[in-house]
């Protein structure tokens, strides 16, 4: 945890000082507001290994400069400061380029739970490399057997002196082709009850034994890995945390995972409070943009619709901040993160079906001309991506219900027989 | 609510609730429906002693908040009010307080607002209209200037309160724009026609206006300002409904949540079937966005913001649909005692249900929600248009 | 089972000797299609005991002329016979009025219920006397700790010599102050599962200890009543089935419950196929003339939402003709009704949102004027009683899921107790 | 489909589908999707001896139906075509057979109808035109008389099939209504313009008439009769979407019930869960509703009903809807591995949803319901008239 002693840089002067050193450091970002990026998934590989080595570099300046990991300990290469730095962090860098892609997971949950269980040596070793961009860190968590059942890993890894050898598959690792470690969760006792058999290593990406195969997704976007890991050798001195204890490790893992758009260890450039400035209520004026074309502005039927999207985009951005802050406050307990997913859930769905219908028919087929409504058509395809990454809403109306509300939990068959007793079905034999 | 309030507004929301809980059980609801204006006048004056009409008045008039932000401060009446169900013209008194504390001459501001901070008196604004007019912000009724008086011809409804209330805020198009014009209702050419309505308590009217002779002494505010002032009236009053609809959401997911730990089916309580706790998960969450979202435009009003309207009607746009079909689907947990009368779940459907139609309907609000937008995606193309300028100069 | 001999009434003559008596001697209904009558919950009590004496007079009539029961044995006053001649009388009373209030549930389940189970005596003295219209039977079946859970009565029935002694309450029993006989599902032994408890008996509704209290409901409606029963007594001739084996009587009862749309021992007016009438098709025109009087007719949104309504409403109306033809022929369980109450719930909320939607704020308060949208606004306060009566969406989604797609049943903590034991909550004690 | 069929059906329905569960499988599919066209040619003459492309051709053109109800047979194999989202132009090929056999000079058939049969050719309906003219109907392609001929000049888009059909049926505006010219693909003055689109292997463009000159012997039928062939046009070809799309809401469907039996999670499956339980049963009442929606369009354009465009409409109004919403709820239910492109669940939902978007959205056959229903309404209010005139004579 961050330091709160009086004698660090008052806020303000922080700012002032950070305000300078990013003006003649870092370059100015695209227009926030403006058209949208092109989305990661529809990178070329090299323009993808590009954005990395950029961000890798931007994160190095900052680290150089001196405003690397604003709340990591200052022995770890961090700048020992405060949540309050952090919130000036994002606001001052909103202008800015930042680095994206080395936010999450790598600083949370990555950095983090090694911040959390690792020995000194693994903190020494890790953090300040994670903090210089030398290290992009991944999560070797789901497997293809697995769904919502993170604590039902199968990837074995078994004891071979100083060593452990591990067998198994994990999926769903983002960029895992161009990362350098991940760390992963596997069991090491069958023998035990699911939760009590698992133990946390620390993977490096580039490692005998690993082969990384990239996921096509039905949008074309090739972002998702699926690693076959055999005979993959990792000392032990790699392990994080006790052995079969890996679920103690795993509990704060899907905590940090859960809590990310409330952490300040993640960079999130936020326009400044008060700023005035109108896009911090949000809003895509580019539904209106692409109505004007499509000649449908003045439909009503059409206004409706628009002013729908808009009405639940200011509303559900309104109750994260809500929520966050209520968790932040410890006005509501952690678990609450599963609001914002369902928030988000049907904020995701209804917003999608809304951009469909506006798109019209050329979503169905589309030239240059009619792209943008292709690209509805295409993102209405994926639709439900927003439902399932980073856990299914439905994992999160469990969470909800049983840990917010109280209600009695959902009988499981798995937890008080040895794992390897556990029906799994026909498919899994 | 606010996840912070001061004490002073702890207390504050606190005196209301308690107050209500006393003299606004279901029981007393119930007994109010045939009541012809829905409240009890003592009820009112205690309510009006506890501050309810004061918070939007300036000190010079007599009023005055309790956290130095008036409108928040309603806000936490209105949010007990829709947790009670609550009786009493909260909504129309104020409005016309606050127009009249902030746009009134000296003499209309002696002659309204101190029987509103009694509660002695009930004032009301006149600006919806009956179909085929009733789209938000449509006023057909005609303001004539006839010498230094304006004459005036139409309709208006429904009014809340409209058939008791003895101050009239009418809003009319005159040959310079709309108009807001201040009269008693006892002013000769005026009809009331009760309505019926859906809440139990509140009582609407319809009022037609036949040649009703209105000195131009009566006009509220200059005439230049009446579009900014009825926005302004609106905002206020989207403000109170959103925190009255959140209240009434509250309430119901309260008392269901209770009911689906209590109530066996099959040997099992409702709680632990997973359909529905993931329909209470859904609830929940909806419940906290309504919080969310009755905040933001509190603040944003409070505050005068430039995007003041984007809440409001944000706001209302996602609590006419979520606040609904929360309740709904509180009285769908109830199985078939959730749709008797005897059972209180329909007293807070009425509730969302009456606010999320008055002051714009859910659509009405995502029309005007495309209309800012289209506004801002303007002035953003000429943004860019200058950024782009200033890049090649 | 009706007849199926070859030497019945061919069903062209049958037609054409019934279309000739319905000419003479029933009444022209109100013209179908136009403003709906006034709904019943809306009658005055004076309305509606005339409504029913009407109803009455209307089956003596039919009874008289031998058109009553086309499909009950002749032996028990109906006219034993085929589905095919029921379709037809359904055919030619369209035109006419007809007994509405006798058919579901005197006709069936209750009727049918006797004829299935009741003794020879039983049927005798109770058919006739319903084809007749001199009895109208309603069904004590539901009870206000039941819920979904019929299964659960805790109404209880003791022995006393011949007789049996009831004591109890009934819920949601339509008309129960108007009507003369029910059929009632009592708990005859609390020491065995629930299922194995129950016996089922007939009781006249005006009886010593039998007090009637009407139900309101929000919106003004008092059709529906609960019954306490205090010390009643019933002779055991009275009982239908064998004691403690009610749920063998019980499933059918539900099965009759839910299958009344297609059945032939009901009457349901339906216009003649091929007619060309354009009301086969369905489509209410309310809506268009609504929104005209509205004046927003010509507003895209609203048209959509029209046209949203009428497809929804054409789709069901065929889907219920499918499911229905599929049970009867048996190509599908009968189970399968569940899927007409699951696509009438869907519509139903869609069509009273729609409805609301297009209402405008007068829906809130509204004058003589604007009555149409007043009652659009209360439809909407019961919106979710489609959802509820007769068994609830979700039931009927347990058992499609379970009973069509055979999915895992849902546990159930009250199946191999004894009644005694089962887990009431807190509430219920 | 149907709940009862003939014999004959049954073997044709089930020939048509041993076929493509040979020559279409999911593996055929992907790989098809850089082909230029979309299928093999030889798949398609394959299909077309099948019968794919005669039954709503009349017998004198060398064309028949196996029931005596050639639609009805052909709804059968987009069934199945749905259930294999299977390659090839059966809509646009099918359309435009039935339009020139039912309206052409003898030389029109004897051009186009031969090719058609023998599946080596494709014709395709040039009538839908892109943003800002692609809502169901509009049509701005101009045909300008000049002497014996016509000038077209406009766009059209998406036109399946656009890049490789040999014959255009094109929907033009002329100074004597609308009108439709039989042409080649290869006319001087036609550009066409590859799309990109959702489906894997149906491939459409967008077509650029620039001064084609047409003579008026390439009309279809007498232009007083076009509107009403336009509408028989689309009345068949929503037919043919309909029967495609429940064929795919099925198959995704049972997928989904078989992976929810076999996927375990917690040590229980997917099918114990109450919640997705509750969804199946959702699925499975949207599936029985397409199918019955589906085959009440069929026989309604089967039987030339006045009736039958309200049973199109309302059928793509649904399923448009629950339709897409059944396969995206499939692919929920299979978690990440449902959006990855080796998964089949998107075949599935690329046909609903393209099927969904062409001949009329959601939003367009809404609109045009509510044009039907006003038109019944006039007539009723005239009978209704008339009665009363009836009852007081």
């Amino acid at each position: 945890m961050p330091e709160t002693a009086t004698d660090l840089e008052p806020v303000e002067d922080f700012r002032l000082r950070l305000r300078s050193w990013l003006a003649d450091n870092m370059p100015r970002a695209r227009r926030r507001g403006a058209a949208p990026l092109r989305p990661r998934g529809q990178m070329s590989d090299e323009e993808e290994l590009a954005e990395v080595a950029y961000h890798r570099e931007l994160q190095r300046r900052l680290f150089e400069g001196g405003f690397a990991g604003i709340c990591f300990p200052k022995e770890y290469g961090g700048q020992g400061l405060t949540p309050e730095h952090q919130k000036v962090f994002n606001e001052e860098i909103w202008p800015y380029d930042y680095p994206a892609r080395l936010q999450v997971p790598p600083m949370q949950p990555c950095a983090t739970i090694i911040l959390d269980f690792g020995t000194e040596e693994q903190k020494r070793r890790h953090i300040p490399a994670i903090l210089r961009g030398d290290e992009i860190w991944m999560q070797m968590l789901s497997e293809p057997s697995g769904g919502s059942d993170v604590a039902g890993a199968q990837t074995t890894a078994v004891r071979d002196g100083d060593e452990w050898v591990l067998n198994g598959s994990k999926i769903w690792t983002t960029g895992a082709w161009w990362s350098d470690w991940a760390l992963c969760l596997a069991r090491t006792n069958w023998d035990v009850p699911k939760h009590r058999g698992l133990t946390v290593f620390m993977v490096p990406l580039r490692h005998e034994g690993i082969e990384i195969h990239r996921i096509e997704m039905l949008n074309g976007s090739r972002e998702f890995c699926q690693e076959f890991l055999t005979d993959v050798r990792i000392p032990d001195s790699d392990r994080i945390g006790e052995v079969d204890q890996g679920w103690t490790v795993g509990t704060r893992w899907m905590f940090y995972e859960k809590s990310f758009s409330v952490s300040f260890y993640v960079t999130r450039p936020t326009p400044p409070e008060g700023s005035g400035d109108g896009m911090s209520v949000g809003g895509d004026t580019s539904l209106i943009t692409e109505a004007r074309r499509r000649g449908t502005l003045n439909d009503p039927a059409t206004r409706e619709l628009i002013g729908e999207a808009h009405a639940l985009s200011l509303v559900s951005s309104e109750a994260n901040r809500r929520i966050g802050e209520a968790i932040a406050t410890g006005k509501m307990s952690d678990q609450g993160a599963g609001l914002s997913k369902i928030i988000g859930g049907t904020l995701g769905i209804r917003v999608a079906n809304i951009n469909f219908q506006l798109a019209g028919p050329a979503a169905a087929a589309w030239t240059e001309d009619s792209r943008a409504a292709g690209d509805q058509g295409v993102a209405f395809l994926t639709r439900q991506a927003s439902q399932i990454g980073g856990g299914t809403t439905e994992m999160a109306r469990n969470v909800v219900s049983e840990r917010l509300l109280l209600m009695p939990r959902e009988r499981t068959l798995d937890r008080d027989i040895p794992f390897r007793d556990v029906p799994r079905g026909p498919s899994t034999g | 609510m606010e996840l912070e309030l001061t004490e002073d507004q702890e207390f504050f929301a606190d005196t209301t609730r308690k107050f209500l809980e006393d003299k606004a059980t279901p029981t007393d609801l119930r007994q109010l429906r045939g009541d012809p204006i829905g409240y009890a006048p003592q009820y009112w004056r205690a309510g009006a002693e506890l501050g309810w009409t004061s918070l939007l008045v300036s000190e010079e008039d007599g009023g005055g908040s309790i956290s130095g932000r008036g409108l928040a401060d309603l806000a936490l009446v209105a949010h007990q009010f829709g947790r009670h169900a609550a009786p009493g013209p909260l909504l129309a008194t104020n409005v016309v307080a606050a127009a009249v504390s902030r746009r009134g001459t000296p003499e209309q501001r002696a002659e309204v607002i101190p029987g509103l901070l009694a509660g002695e008196t009930v004032a009301t604004w006149c600006w919806a209209e009956p179909p085929p007019r009733d789209r938000l912000g449509e006023v057909g009724l005609s303001a004539t200037p006839d010498g230094q008086n304006y004459v005036l011809n139409g309709r208006k409804g429904p009014v809340e309160a409209g058939a008791h209330a003895q101050h009239l805020l009418v809003v009319a198009r005159a040959p310079e724009g709309l108009v807001q014009l201040l009269l008693p209702a006892s002013s000769p050419g005026i009809t009331v026609i009760p309505a019926q309505g859906l809440d139990l308590t509140r009582r609407f009217a319809e009022i037609r206006f036949d040649d009703v002779v209105v000195p131009r002494s009566a006009l509220l505010g200059d005439p230049s300002a009446t579009e900014a002032d009825i926005e302004r009236q609106l905002q206020l009053a989207n403000v109170i409904q959103l925190a009255e609809m959140v209240g009434a959401m509250e309430k119901a997911f309260e008392i269901t949540v209770e009911w689906a730990f209590n109530r066996y089916s099959f040997g099992r309580p409702l709680a632990s079937y997973q359909e529905l706790k993931h329909r209470f998960a859904d609830m929940k969450a909806w419940l906290e966005a309504g919080h969310a979202a009755a905040d933001a435009a509190t603040r944003a009003v409070q505050d005068e913001t430039d995007w003041a309207g984007e809440y409001t009607s944000a706001g209302k746009a996602y609590m006419g649909v979520y606040g609904i079909e929360l309740v709904q689907d509180c009285v769908q947990m109830h199985g078939g005692i959730g749709v008797t009368f005897d059972h209180d779940m329909h007293l807070y459907l009425r509730r969302v249900v009456v606010d999320s139609l008055l002051f714009g309907t859910v659509s009405d609000h995502r029309q005007r929600l495309a209309t800012m937008l289209e506004r801002r995606e303007a002035v953003e193309t000429n943004e860019s248009h200058e950024d782009k300028e200033a890049t090649n100069a």
